[in-house]
């Protein structure tokens, strides 16, 4: 990973979305799908801490090389402000961070799945894949039409596309997850790849494990630094031994993992749980028995 | 004028840290991690609190922004010292930064073991002994700080068997704060770590709970430097030969300063680091160009300079 | 979607505010100064903390800014009941506001002198001590909170005396706060108002001085909003009968739900109406659309509802 | 007082100093000099307290009519802000705050002295009294040249006037202070009014009750409100029956006081204080004798 001052050369609307483009190679030129960026907010603000975008674009060759791109959905402060960013200002980046997804050595078809500005991580890996040679699928989702990352892009890169919005707006009514069943039947899929609202994200997990497919998931869990210092982005992950389960870091140890390993109740907030000692103004530490 | 060069090393309890500038505990992972930080340029390392066994801390979401703050509660995340011992130190050592090791347990015993297998090693320089950990022997989850016995007992334990000198680091605690910290020191303490972040609480208005699962976490960063700052001057101006470490929400050089003129003889730096892992270069930096510009020849020349108005200087 | 119209009346201790948001103590003036406040449009007022004489107060500077919060001490400056009776409570009831005396004192025998004169007038419906008050009698200076047994003896004396209903206002205490606030009920308080801000200190590095000539002053505003959400919430869990008044860095009508969800009865704005002087009436506001958008009757409706995982809800 | 969203007119440098004109009839109208204007900070900053700035021209007729004008010195964040705000942009602004000077009913003969930010009133007030008929002369000083306001405007309105520097960059070096004496003389002044530091203007009302020389002088203490709320912005004024002093708002009391009735040493932190019983925490109240 490295820190630079990026500049921003333009920042286009795109839908519920802002793709900023950045100028960046050292950054761009390790960046893989599934990896994402930190951005660091300006000075005096109430809101202090640096916000993380996937990586949805590593421009190493032609034109554009030594861009990056990300896409920001603008929901609280620091989003704002970045929609809002003017081109040619420098921000304060560091990345490439964490796993990547794994490519597949052998198998082919690729179903990829993913709603909201999942899609960034998403198109970026859909394009990696096809050029590793590929049959990639795709599944795209959001809550209306404007939250549809790219398809017209994505129906370029993917053999099959189907589309579903929570309003129905595109595609069809309902989650991307609604279709899975039926569109890894259609499409032979043989390795899933999933990034987007968790409970999508859980039900790929659960058909993917009921059906033996090989699957991985792009996570988001809040992150202090997303450099690996802190411990605030843990997500609970079965050991590989089956021996227990450990609290990982989605920030170096993901974001991307295995969804069969993730102990999906525990991780959302489901998990049947002892009543809280009392606390007494104090954070408690509390066992979790694996 | 004359250039005066200050030198930036600090003499704490015998320990002599090369800049008065130390990364906080739990704000660089254990400090073996690769990360963006440059070691070298550190006055020290604290490390994450190390507990006997690995522990694998309190569920997610564990972290919530407030307004000029940071919420967590990571429940005592740590690989256990063999962990510790295995994996990070060495990492550490090989970068030749003083290292301060952060001991917990969950009660008594549990601290002393821990002591007992961190004070030899070679590279560990002090240890901290977090108050701010849960008492789960005796205190029913709150931390051994609330009990002045119990925070007595534990440091007590702690200084009479190791050869490293020893800080007591307390969580904000009112209005008891300089009645514990003498009783620390009284107890064997060598030197105050002030302070661990003050408990808080975020609401998710959207879904009824609470931000953080434990639900309640430790505010650290900006927000609550004037906190801090009180902290350190309450305590400097009881026991003023104490070392103190001071920390909160200190983000820039001058941040810094002011904690030196409260009291402190050196800072930590937490949730700033996050943010701006060169953040502790920087402040190391924004001291050094404050001792030159007052024409001053060490950080220890700031200590408790704070004149209080109607009290001599 | 049926539309609910929810009452905003809140009744707490047997009084009925017709919002669930007042003015905090020390931040409307005494009450009866012109100002850009509609003061039909507060659920109430909470006054200035008033003592038996004018006191002067603490010397300037009185305040600094530091991040996200302001850090004061005005040293319970106030024009005595006396004054506060001629020249500011007319003014009050002519808006028709309820008003909520604030009492000081610096010792038992004032606090009941300060009741006396108070209680039997027109237009005051409620009585808060303030806690936070320095205790000259016995505490040399410190306040009656500090101590459980004078926070006892103050609020068990003007609770005996009063004819109206009693909230005990605490400052932040760790990590005696929920014990202290049992007491002050036990002792006769119907409610308890939380919190009176958290010490602070800021230091002016350039003149070697801290920032306030007290030099210890009280932050708040956003910056300890997490600070006192813990408070209100760690009281309500263990004194659900209890009306409780949550103060501390409220400025939108969200952070007034996130108290409400945390275990408030009502609210209190201090800091946030300095900067904005309507930002009572946009609480309000914020707290109705909350309502209406989530088909709820009433601000009690909202009453510790937070849903802590684990527990049952 | 009342409370507006003023659009900013426009931003014009000047020297040390950023002059803001803004439109706001309601304010306009009833502004004096002496009068300040109190500007909220905008959202989501880690300074939150409204900033407060004396006015410095208030239109009530022609084609300005309506607007007023500030002078921002840039110091720190709320000050930098502001010295970069764009035409256009609304402030939510409070104003007019405080007393204003007051004018002389028979006296003619005004002296003005300011230093700094300070020129921004007195220009004010230079210009009403000439309107009254009023002999004006006029000390101005500051920091540097950069710093002396306004200096040609003034050389408009004053029969005489004087420039120091602490820097010698333009007029005599040294403070306005030390020209005050010759000056008082020179010009037979009857009334004086001042604004700028402290020091300065404690000088100012050393000589003046020396010479029984009726004067005002416009203060500045940190407010927090600047409506006469929180009580946080007093200073020790003398009782006008001479039995002790009062701390007086300077928001709403003030900002303009006579210096004779002022505690300069009190109020600038000299007066030999007990030393503060131990706060442990929590500030302690301290009664000061009268
Ligand atoms: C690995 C990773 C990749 C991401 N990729 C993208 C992306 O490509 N496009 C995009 O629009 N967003 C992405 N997000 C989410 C994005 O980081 C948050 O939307 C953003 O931080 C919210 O900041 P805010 O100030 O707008 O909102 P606020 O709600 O005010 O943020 C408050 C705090 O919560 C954290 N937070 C809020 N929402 C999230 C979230 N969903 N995930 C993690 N932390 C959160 C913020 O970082 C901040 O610390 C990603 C998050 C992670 C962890
Ligand atoms: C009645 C009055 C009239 C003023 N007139 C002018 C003017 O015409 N032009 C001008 O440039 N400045 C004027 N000032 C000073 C101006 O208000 C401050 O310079 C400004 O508030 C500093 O804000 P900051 O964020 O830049 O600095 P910071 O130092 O970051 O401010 C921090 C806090 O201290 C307060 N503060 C800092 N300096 C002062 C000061 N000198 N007086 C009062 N409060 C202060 C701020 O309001 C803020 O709350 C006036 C002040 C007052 C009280
Ligand atoms: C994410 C995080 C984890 C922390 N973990 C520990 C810890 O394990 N032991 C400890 O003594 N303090 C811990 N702290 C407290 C810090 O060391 C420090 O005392 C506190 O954050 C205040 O300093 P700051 O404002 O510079 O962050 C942690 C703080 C944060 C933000
Ligand atoms: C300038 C100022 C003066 C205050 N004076 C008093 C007071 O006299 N009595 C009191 O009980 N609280 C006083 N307070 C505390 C407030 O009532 C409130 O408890 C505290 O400021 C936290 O709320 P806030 O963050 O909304 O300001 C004062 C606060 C401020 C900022
Ligand atoms: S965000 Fe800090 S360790 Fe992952
Ligand atoms: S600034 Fe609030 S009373 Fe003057």
């Amino acid at each position: 990973m490295k820190r630079v001052r990026a500049e921003v050369l333009s920042v286009r609307r795109l839908g519920a979305y802002h793709v900023l483009t950045i100028v960046a190679p050292e950054v761009a030129e390790r960046a893989r799908p599934g990896q994402f960026l930190s951005v660091a907010m300006p000075p005096h603000r109430a809101f202090l801490l640096r916000r993380h975008f996937s990586i949805h674009q590593a421009s190493r060759r032609g034109g554009w090389a030594g861009t990056l791109e990300f896409a920001v959905e603008a929901q609280g402060p620091g989003t704002r402000w970045l929609a809002e960013v003017k081109p040619h200002r420098f921000l304060d980046v560091i990345g490439p961070l964490g796993k990547p997804f794994a490519y597949p050595a052998r198998l082919t078809n690729c179903l990829l799945v993913c709603e909201g500005h999942g899609g960034a991580p998403i198109s970026f890996l859909a394009q990696e894949l096809r050029a590793r040679g590929k049959r990639v699928d795709m599944l795209i989702g959001g809550a209306t039409h404007d939250h549809v990352f790219k398809p017209i892009e994505a129906k370029r890169m993917a053999q099959t596309i189907r589309i579903a919005t929570a309003d129905g707006s595109m595609g069809e009514p309902g989650s991307v997850a609604d279709l899975l069943p039926e569109m890894v039947e259609a499409v032979g899929a043989q390795v899933v790849y999933a990034a987007g609202p968790r409970e999508m994200l859980r039900r790929v997990a659960e058909l993917c494990v009921e059906r033996r497919i090989p699957s991985q998931v792009a996570l988001e869990e809040r992150m202090a630094c997303g450099m690996g210092q802190c411990f605030t982005c843990v997500v609970p992950v079965i050991r590989k031994d089956g021996s227990g389960y450990d609290h990982l870091r989605a920030c170096t140890e993901g974001p991307v993992f295995n969804p069969a390993r993730i102990l999906w109740d525990r991780w959302m907030g489901e998990a049947p749980e002892p009543a809280p000692t009392p606390p007494e103004g104090f954070p408690v530490v509390r066992s979790w028995p694996g | 004028m004359a250039g005066v060069k200050p030198t930036m090393t600090v003499d704490l309890a015998g320990v002599a840290f090369p800049l008065p500038v130390l990364a906080a505990s739990g704000c660089l992972g254990t400090g073996g991690e690769p990360t963006v930080v440059d070691l070298r340029r550190l006055g020290g390392v604290v490390t994450r609190s190390l507990t006997l066994e690995p522990r694998r801390g309190a569920p997610t979401p564990r972290m919530a922004e407030t307004p000029s703050g940071l919420l967590s509660w990571t429940g005592l995340q740590n690989p256990g010292v063999e962990g510790f011992l295995v994996e990070d130190l060495p990492r550490l050592e090989q970068a030749g930064v003083p290292v301060v090791a952060s001991i917990a347990g969950g009660g008594v015993e549990e601290f002393l073991r821990v002591t007992s297998l961190l004070q030899h090693r070679p590279g560990i320089v002090a240890l901290e002994v977090y108050l701010g950990a849960p008492d789960e022997e005796r205190g029913r989850g709150r931390p051994f700080a609330a009990r002045l016995d119990r925070a007595v007992e534990v440091v007590g334990a702690v200084a009479r068997m190791s050869r490293l000198p020893v800080f007591a680091k307390l969580p904000y605690l009112e209005p008891d704060l300089v009645e514990t910290a003498r009783a620390c020191v009284r107890a064997g303490a060598h030197g105050l770590t002030l302070i661990g972040g003050v408990p808080g609480l975020a609401v998710d208005a959207e879904r009824l709970r609470p931000e953080l699962a434990a639900p309640i976490g430790l505010l650290s960063g900006p927000a609550i430097k004037p906190i801090a700052l009180a902290a350190v001057h309450r305590v400097a101006r009881e026991l003023p030969e104490v070392p103190i470490m001071g920390v909160g929400g200190i983000a820039t050089g001058r941040d810094a300063v002011e904690f030196l003129l409260a009291g402190a003889w050196a800072v930590q730096v937490g949730t700033a680091m996050l943010i701006d892992p060169a953040a502790p270069v920087e402040i190391a930096r924004g001291i050094l160009a404050y001792l030159k510009d007052k024409q001053l020849e060490s950080p220890a020349a700031l200590r408790g300079r704070l004149r209080v108005p109607g009290t001599s200087p």
